[in-house]
């Protein structure tokens, strides 16, 4: 990632407007699909992304059963035309990375020893990519995990913060994201236990610090939305017991 | 479980065609509601979100300049491409499209290609050099029933918005996409000599016969294809196309001539 | 499928000298391969075109058991020598489609449920193709069947028509395929049951009847010398049971 | 059931051989009936189908102008592929070439390339630009056994009954390949020290070692492959070294200097 | 069997760790006994083999002139591969590389590319149309744990002999790739609150998570990833950040700047 | 392969100083590895190879088993740093066919009806290339094998001869490889029993026979190279009875 001519601040706001430590408009809608156990569609920005959790269910191959737990599946997929480029379908590399450290921030709150032999799949297709889709994709998962009553320790949330022309910024858009000096996406649980971390650039020490607290920020206000989706979905149903489990 | 209740399903839906109804009240060459969103995907040149009934299928188009066949050196070139993705139902699997996903592009394709909807002439950039690329990708959110009128129809109404990105790459300003013809495809499955278009997901399971039309504005036949393991009789394939031109007028009028 | 300047008539015959509703020449040999348990080898003009059954055999991989029927596989191959232009080896998309239909044009004959958890492997390698490579295959398929000793409840035969110059035209040759109006290969049983239909191209309503009814007649024609290959082959046997029944 | 057949079958081979004896009567040197038809597919620039008893192979020669690869600029290039498909053989899988079907591949290339039977520089066409491609596409259609000299045989069959297609690529004049050697592969089995030449799929299937020699007009030796999981003696390699040039002699007199 | 034994291992592993210590009498900050041997293989363009304790990872780089990316033009282009090949760990199988090799592979990559040790625009050769591309080959031969941190040291290990081989593309005279920064990835293991350094292979099997820090010459981080089902508390993530660095600048001066 | 105006020799010795007969050098290491149940390093030349042996352990796919033995797979890979132009990572046709002919020359020694249902994998690593990689690979791979306990009836040494300027030669260097008249690797046992033998070039029945016999001369004195290779090895321990009957 390179610097550039580019003014990122103008009035000590950012390109689109936005104070350093605020995010992107965020829209979530819980249960849009029919044929998945549960469902989440999710907005930040210009992202837009579907999630879709089926299971628990056999595993097929049979090979890759637990006998103690359910193993947890999770594939993040971009449509061909989320990006400026036609991308061409199936996974690239980036693409199993990101399955990879996306499955590790939901793994830990999912109670997996509740369903030995079986798994829970995880399915995140990216319809429209601005920057920030890894956060996005582990939102929707995260809310589409507890609309498939999948039994969770807690909720999950993801943000990134990053780094252009040397200030922390909150939730980095596609310009701040590709000609910045650093991104930090996070997910963690609503107490603050940090079950994803990357990061790429640069940043001093104390640079980091900062940004992994305002990454914290952002995650708790996506948490807040998150729950309300889960709640506003839900409020009518006469036993939300297991919601209220989920988001405690 | 799964299976338990998939049984008893297909047990009930059996019994209400055998008393010549359907599971949601339709009559049996009745659409569900229809509903169609253009230009959802902002990167793409053209995109729709079709919805019939919890049916969901969204298409994009992108196009890029690149080189022509070499037995058609003044024509664009048209790629369909298919995925059935897991997210959309419990019946996918990840994966290169199999001969499922396989059958609908080429479908959805033959549709746009046989009824020449694009004017792949127009499409030429430099004679044998440069011509233009249309990509037409059909991704399945949500399979309950008859995805291939669902892709077909968001392909036609994904091209009817495309703008072609011509100033992104100095070829001049952007403009319209033009399309010359709307190719609508209706699909009818046989159950006991009952004939039922836009089958749903429950339906499909229990017929093992479709037979899809794809028909054009002046209501000639420009693709047909029967999928299944059963068969059908003459006379049930020339009731399906009288229906289904009928059908597809309907919806081309109602949706896409609007 | 582009009109071109191709006169396509001549005294109202056609390029290859034959009327519209007229078959190319067409030959059958039954049970031309030593290691497969049905075999057969077609000629329709200048398609050559080679067929082979296995099984019933046990299924691998194992998860694609049926319990209460045999599965049917077929697998539609193009030898790269085939066409004009080398064709890579291994299956391609259309190859892929054309497995699907034919399978799907021969299934409803088998009597599977004989065979349950078992496989019949149906292979059709195209040697030379000539435009109708496909119903020339289940043609052949068919009657490899039929040599295997696979219970059928008929025998399927399968023919294209077209329409080239607006005329409606039996079996079209290659230069009627590519620059036709209108291909429409169906396959059906000896009663006029279709057990495929495709089409692609453009044809009215009323010429739509038409090209079904001409491709109907041609694949009764094909249906007898189907039965006339398999009765020389089994003519000699004292208890040509299972061919009658198959062909009856 | 197939496999008590099977071993039945090779209890039987076993003891006959024992007795010095093979299962069709032929002696140990013997080669099953060969037949070659020549120019059977009009589609390709050369083929030919060879039957061995009765194990058919098909070969068909391809070709077309393409880039030389950059450390042989004024050489055309061979390129030899064999398809195992599933039709000729319960053993055969589809998918890509496994390694039986690549050896088998590289052998039938071998002989063609060590023998240097096609002038590769006489495929020439713009030095370091354009030179033919020559696909010698090997097509097992029955596996009886000796699979592997079957389609050698076919390979330089088919090669030379091979019309180079220039006029079609607006290269001059068609002409024939010129084919200046006769490579001819002979395999034995080695089974409790006897030697048999041209073994059927049920001695394959009890001898677990198989000696191939490629061997050219001049009686020398141009490639040569143990496989199978035995040994062989040092003398044995040179027996069979004798009777192989012998019996490539034979065939070659016989079927492609007539 | 093998499963018994490592349940043993890891119990003992586990009732070490509470009581403070680990099985091979490390401190929990304290790294294997590291070797580095440069320029092992004359055919790379620089090559290095890193021991790790038991671990060892040979890296290679490659260079040769290629295309730039069309949003790149005038700068070079470094492509990092990961073999884990099945020599290394009876967990690791044959096939194409799996996440577990991709995100290793890209760890490699970020490290190098993030911290600029690079010049990648000194790597244009002409601009727009040829640069250097820069092929990083890591290849795992025994994995005793912690393979990435001796992988990211193998790779700017062996970039730091690298010579670009002009001469052989007659591009003029060979020199040393210049190299600008030096990236060291250093991981913990977290296990019941106690942080561990270097793990070794049962050390991994028993924590489930871990924090890669990447960090540069000036004490800046170019790269963090936390893998593995787990979860950390910032100060934990801190305190692995503090320690990271200052291990990082240790193993810098003692191999890469001596 | 052809000749060129190369000049293979100089005063009767080869490019590198040997003799038509000499071996290049040889240098064998047991144990290199960790982590394998046997391993062993090897340089010829300027070849450097590297060989594992995992097992007998668990087949994985199961269909795989044998009932009677174990099975022996073989992965002759080269690393893409290995050779002049760097190699596309993963196996090519080249691969295969010497893993199948690589495993046929180890696999006659292996008592493999000691572990029926089990696994033994062989695999192979050429981190640099300098002709003669698959004679190297097995001659590390048999040593592998013996250090990993497995039951062999005998050692297997591996060597090739050629022919450069109508001379036979041992053990070809890369430019007597690349520019020579034939290469003839093969494989023995220390009894003179040929596990391996391939060829390709041009030979006179009376060159081959030559060229055999001095390829098992070159493995005849491989074989001492290995067998003190594993002497080095197991000499401290108390009990080396399985080294002894290894190179019995």
């Amino acid at each position: 990632m390179d610097e550039t001519d580019i003014t990122f601040f103008k009035d000590g706001l950012r390109l689109d407007g936005r104070r350093a430590d605020q995010l992107r408009p965020v829209k979530i809608e819980v249960g849009v699909l029919a044929r998945a156990d549960g469902s989440c569609y999710i907005e930040m920005g210009g992202n837009k992304v579907i999630a879709a959790v089926y299971g628990p269910r056999e595993v097929h191959p049979r090979h890759l059963q637990e006998v103690s737990r359910a193993i947890v599946r999770y594939r993040y997929n971009m449509a061909s035309f989320s990006v400026e480029e036609r991308k061409r379908p199936g996974p690239d590399r980036r693409s199993y990375e990101l399955s990879k450290v996306s499955r590790e921030a939901l793994e830990p709150v999912i109670l997996t020893s509740f369903f030995p032999r079986s798994v829970i799949d995880v399915f995140v297709e990216v319809l429209q990519a601005d920057a920030g889709t890894r956060t996005a994709g582990i939102n929707a998962a995260a809310v589409a995990l507890a609309d498939a009553g999948i039994p969770m320790k807690s909720m999950i949330s993801s943000c990134a913060a990053g780094k252009v022309a040397d200030t922390i910024v909150l939730d980095p858009m596609k310009e701040e994201d590709n000609f910045g000096q650093a991104d930090l996406p996070i997910a963690m649980t609503p107490n603050g236990d940090i079950t994803l971390m990357q990061m790429d650039g640069g940043l001093t020490p104390d640079e980091f610090r900062r940004a992994v607290e305002m990454a914290m920020k952002g995650a708790r206000d996506i948490y807040e939305i998150q729950r309300q989706a889960l709640v506003n979905k839900y409020s009518q149903l006469t036993d939300p017991g297991h919601v209220e489990a989920v988001v405690q | 479980m799964t299976n338990v209740i998939s049984e008893i399903k297909k047990d009930f839906i059996y019994n209400l065609l055998l008393k010549g109804e359907r599971a949601d009240g339709r009559t049996f060459d009745q659409y569900r509601e229809i509903s169609i969103q253009r230009d959802v995907i902002r990167k793409a040149e053209g995109s729709a979100l079709v919805k019939l009934g919890s049916s969901q299928v969204l298409v994009g188009v992108k196009m890029q300049p690149g080189e022509p066949f070499p037995d058609s050196p003044n024509r664009g070139v048209i790629i369909t491409n298919a995925e059935l993705v897991p997210l959309a139902s419990p019946s996918f699997e990840p994966g290169p499209p199999n001969e499922v996903g396989i059958e609908l592009a080429r479908l959805v394709d033959r549709g746009v290609r046989e009824s020449k909807a694009v004017d792949l002439e127009a499409l030429c950039i430099v004679p044998g050099k440069q011509v233009w690329i249309v990509f037409i990708d059909v991704h399945i959110l949500d399979d309950c029933g008859n995805i291939l009128d669902a892709a077909s129809l968001g392909a036609i109404s994904a091209l009817l918005c495309t703008k072609v990105p011509a100033s992104k790459f100095g070829l001049g300003e952007d403009y319209i996409l033009p399309i010359r013809d709307l190719p609508i495809a209706t699909s009818a499955i046989e159950f006991n000599d009952v004939l039922m278009f836009d089958p749903g997901v429950d339906e499909e399971a229990i017929a093992n016969t479709k037979l899809t039309i794809i028909s054009t504005i002046e209501g000639n036949i420009c693709g047909t294809q029967k999928s299944g393991t059963g068969m059908l009789k003459p006379e049930q394939v020339y009731r399906i196309i009288d229906i289904a031109c009928e059908k597809a007028k309907e919806i081309r009028e109602k949706f896409l001539e609007a």
